[in-house]
């Protein structure tokens, strides 16, 4: 399946978002998920599936003035 | 004596009584910024969101800043309106309220602001119910057009972001002032406490300083001057000090003089 | 990150913690004097010596001062080292102490004071175990002279007295900073908190505040303004601040933007 | 008997120092007494006997910057 | 020595060698303008589009203005880009010729211009084989569109329209100078020649003077003295005159002395 | 239109119809001093006077000044007024005039004078019959004693010698200006045209200019450029140019605009 | 016949534009007319009939900065 | 014989300042001679007579500002 995470295509065997997000290995607290340019909630990415050609941001609140 | 306990800012509904907003970009350690904001009283705090890049996961700066510190996301990257409002929207869905920063740059040397793009894009969150407070050239006419489209603020630099050069923008700035309904809040440029007082004593209702925080070896005592500094030049402006003068006036008296006569 | 508790400024041998000094010419009402200076903590304030007038005999300052407070009588009115030298002899026997700030003035426009006449009443007063703060002319060549007659700090004005033009002076007080072993206390000219910030971020030791002050609508509201604005200063030349930059220098990440791409 | 008083030529009955002064009706405590050009303390006004040419200077503090 | 014959200032097609534009508002009698512009040499002169009234039907500017001066009509009075372009075409359908400054003003307190509006009319404008030249807020964003709608160069104020405050915008427009390929002509609030030169210094490609000439009590004195401003501070700008530096360096040889050893 | 062919200015008895003066320091070759003065029509200029060193003899710049051209030796290098006297009589002796430039400076990071030693040579050197020019801090009380001992002129820096800083001394200049009789020729520190302008519209009498020529890369046009600039801040000075003011005034009519109603 | 001139409803009788502007006493060299949002050369003038609502604006160059 | 000439200490057998001159091979018309505090002319440098002690600068005018 190919998608495209953060402006780069990608291809993944993750099914959902909540899997894709575990597979990259990230600090789950700090990651702000937008789904096809929709924000999902922390609890609500295990129900978001994947499929080919989706857009995903994986997000994170940085330092900025 | 003391400062009337009713001087509050007001963004929106949000009412401040510290006059301060600061950054979190640039400070050596995240853990100083507690600190800071303890040092100083700040009430808002500006936050970027970013790509997550896997090299450098660990960043979470939402931690690092206490409950009672008011969150103000800024849409830094944004190159236009459109890339802005849906920074905003992410950052609001993502529960860090309603208060944005409208930050739109194309100009990579000085990082001015497009007002025309951050004209667009607060027309389109005003009308979301956003707070916003747009980053802006200091321009009468088009902060006008922002007041129109609802900004809760307009937000002038007082010099390009980082460069510590103080007021340079001065003569807008105040002309800004004179005229505008909503809070005029000085953003960018400024670099010492005295820069900070002398916005406060134009009658600027709040400065926002970042990097001369951060990037003084001591950002919380930095932060702290700043804070006595606005404070202090707000407290002129209300005691309505006396304008200056061309010649001289006597501050001893000028009679009863002891002399050889 | 609070400001060095022993960043204590010695003029002759006496110790001051707060960078304040200020002035009882001008107030609306004399009573507003200690009120002044509890909201300030200014610890060291000038006074003048006048010939009695029979129509206003009940003047004396002296009472509206507390003890705590150093006296720094001036000798205004002098137009010549020998009237200044009468005046601080008069003043130290009636029980003032051994301050005295030298002010010899023969302009009555705009009140500058006569350099060298200054320069040979320190000289004289110096050796009599006076703690001499001469009031001067920002003038590098005179300053070392003074320094060399024995004066404990150098004086210099930001700008005519009581005209509220801040520090005109700017350059060659900065000169005087960087070049005096003494102490450089700004006097004279400092209108508005933010040159008061002004002067202590160049490194100045102290400044002298009165016409602003006393004249304000509410005295104790300005002073408290002017102490903070000292104290910010303060701390913005200990924090060693970032200089100013030509180019903008990004508060927020360059990279990782969340764009259309 | 004449003397010369805050620089003004005056004609005086009083004798001492402390005479003058109490004649002039002036608050004592605010008083700065000098007597040809040499500061006469409080405590000393009533020694002092006041003679003809006598050059007295009564002053106060007063407000300056 | 002389200034290089060949530094000529194209402004769409044509060349000038006199970079000091004037104008004809404001003269206390129309019979002043030739002799002004004899007096200085200007090969540009604006003109204003106005509504004939009876009451004053006397007017045509146009016949004080000698044929080898190129008229520059403005858009005074416009409020929109709409207006504007309109004022545009007819002024250069009455013969006016090709040149258009676009003038939109919506702030009647400080006449400054909405770079909006002024945007519209200038690409609309420059489609139509106008030479345009803009009046704006200086501020690099928009210069950056108005160059790539077209505009033959910016024109950045220095200060609000006849306020004689010279360069107050000086961190802008050097900002424009250095970073548009198009050139940068200061006017509005160009004061005293110093502030012409300062502006040429800098290396502003022209300044366009009109109230300070029009309103001393010697126009052709005035503009005479602002043409050599101009140049002088042109031949500064080519001569790249030395940079300033923080201590003081002789004039006189430092060794040599002849003295008492 | 053309400057009153009269304005005059008087040093001594000796009437000067150009108010540029100039120097003979720092030239990369001493041909350049002639085309320089070609060029700008200086009247007077300065010279040095020094012990001859073997390893470089051939020093003689008398023989590249134009016997049109008043000479005007300082008395560079020294310490004191003994040592400036000394200087002067020799230079008078020499066959170079009775002007003299009074320099006497102690500090060598600054090159600030020393101004009581200066009064003091300017004392004894005006009973001799030369016409004196002091070079001086810029500080009214003793400009004042200056022009009491009999100075032709005050001769005040603009900024340290050699700085380019311009005007920096601007507050304490006017100030001269305003309440002296003698000329005031500001001196030092003028570092560009726009720096000349703006001293003579202020309404100092003349300026001296050496570094800012010598160093420029073509100091035949730097020259030019100054002495233009010079004549067209005078020209403003005379021609009593508006006053700025805080709001806009509209340089085109306000009535019958062409509008859409 | 009822035109707008200048921004203002006028009733005229003229027949064409050079009536109006020799009606009006003007300087012809000074006048800049414009007839319809279209402008009109002098020599035209007497070509243009004027109908009933017709928008005609006579202007002129002034001094303007 | 010893004199003092610009500052230095220097033994020479020249008889005049002249001599003095003209060995020290200077362009003549160059130079300014102070001969014991006085300034003497290029016409009357032979006249004067160098003796033991004397304090002699040759000096010349050079660029300044």
């Amino acid at each position: 399946m190919k998608i495209r995470l953060n402006g780069k295509n990608l291809s993944i065997t993750c099914s959902t978002l909540l899997d894709l997000i575990v597979h990259q290995n990230l600090d789950q607290k700090a990651v702000v998920a937008e789904y096809n340019y929709k924000v999902v909630k922390q609890d609500d990415w295990e129900k978001v599936k994947i499929n080919n050609g989706d857009n995903i941001e994986l997000l994170s609140f940085v330092g900025g003035g | 004596m003391e400062q009337d306990k009713n001087d509050t800012l007001y963004l929106g509904k949000q009412g401040f009584s510290n006059r301060l907003l600061t950054g979190t970009g640039k400070f050596a350690s995240r853990e100083l910024i507690p600190v800071m904001l303890d040092a100083c009283g700040s009430e808002m705090i500006t936050v970027a969101l970013r790509r997550i890049d896997k090299m450098d996961q660990t960043e979470n700066i939402l931690k690092f800043i206490p409950d009672n510190v008011t969150l103000l996301p800024n849409t830094s990257g944004a190159r236009t309106a459109k890339e802005a409002v849906r920074i905003a929207r992410i950052a609001k869905q993502a529960g860090c309220g309603s208060f944005i920063k409208i930050e739109v740059i194309t100009d990579i040397k000085y990082l001015l602001p497009d007002n025309s793009e951050t004209l667009k894009a607060t027309e389109i969150l005003a009308k979301e119910d956003f707070t916003v407070l747009p980053y802006m050239m200091p321009d009468l006419t088009l902060a006008k057009k922002l007041e129109q489209a609802g900004a809760a603020a307009v937000m002038p630099l007082g010099a390009p972001i980082g460069s510590n050069r103080g007021l340079e923008m001065k003569p807008m700035i105040e002309i800004l002032i004179q005229n505008m309904e909503i809070p005029v809040i000085v953003d960018a440029g400024i670099g010492k406490p005295s820069d900070a007082a002398l916005a406060m004593e134009m009658g600027a209702d709040a400065v926002l300083v970042n990097t001369a925080i951060a990037t003084s070896w001591d950002p919380a005592m930095a932060a702290k001057a700043f804070s006595m500094a606005v404070k202090a030049g707000r407290m002129a402006y209300l005691a309505e000090m006396a304008q200056d003068t061309k010649y001289a006036k006597a501050s001893s008296p000028l009679t009863g003089f002891l002399r050889e006569d």
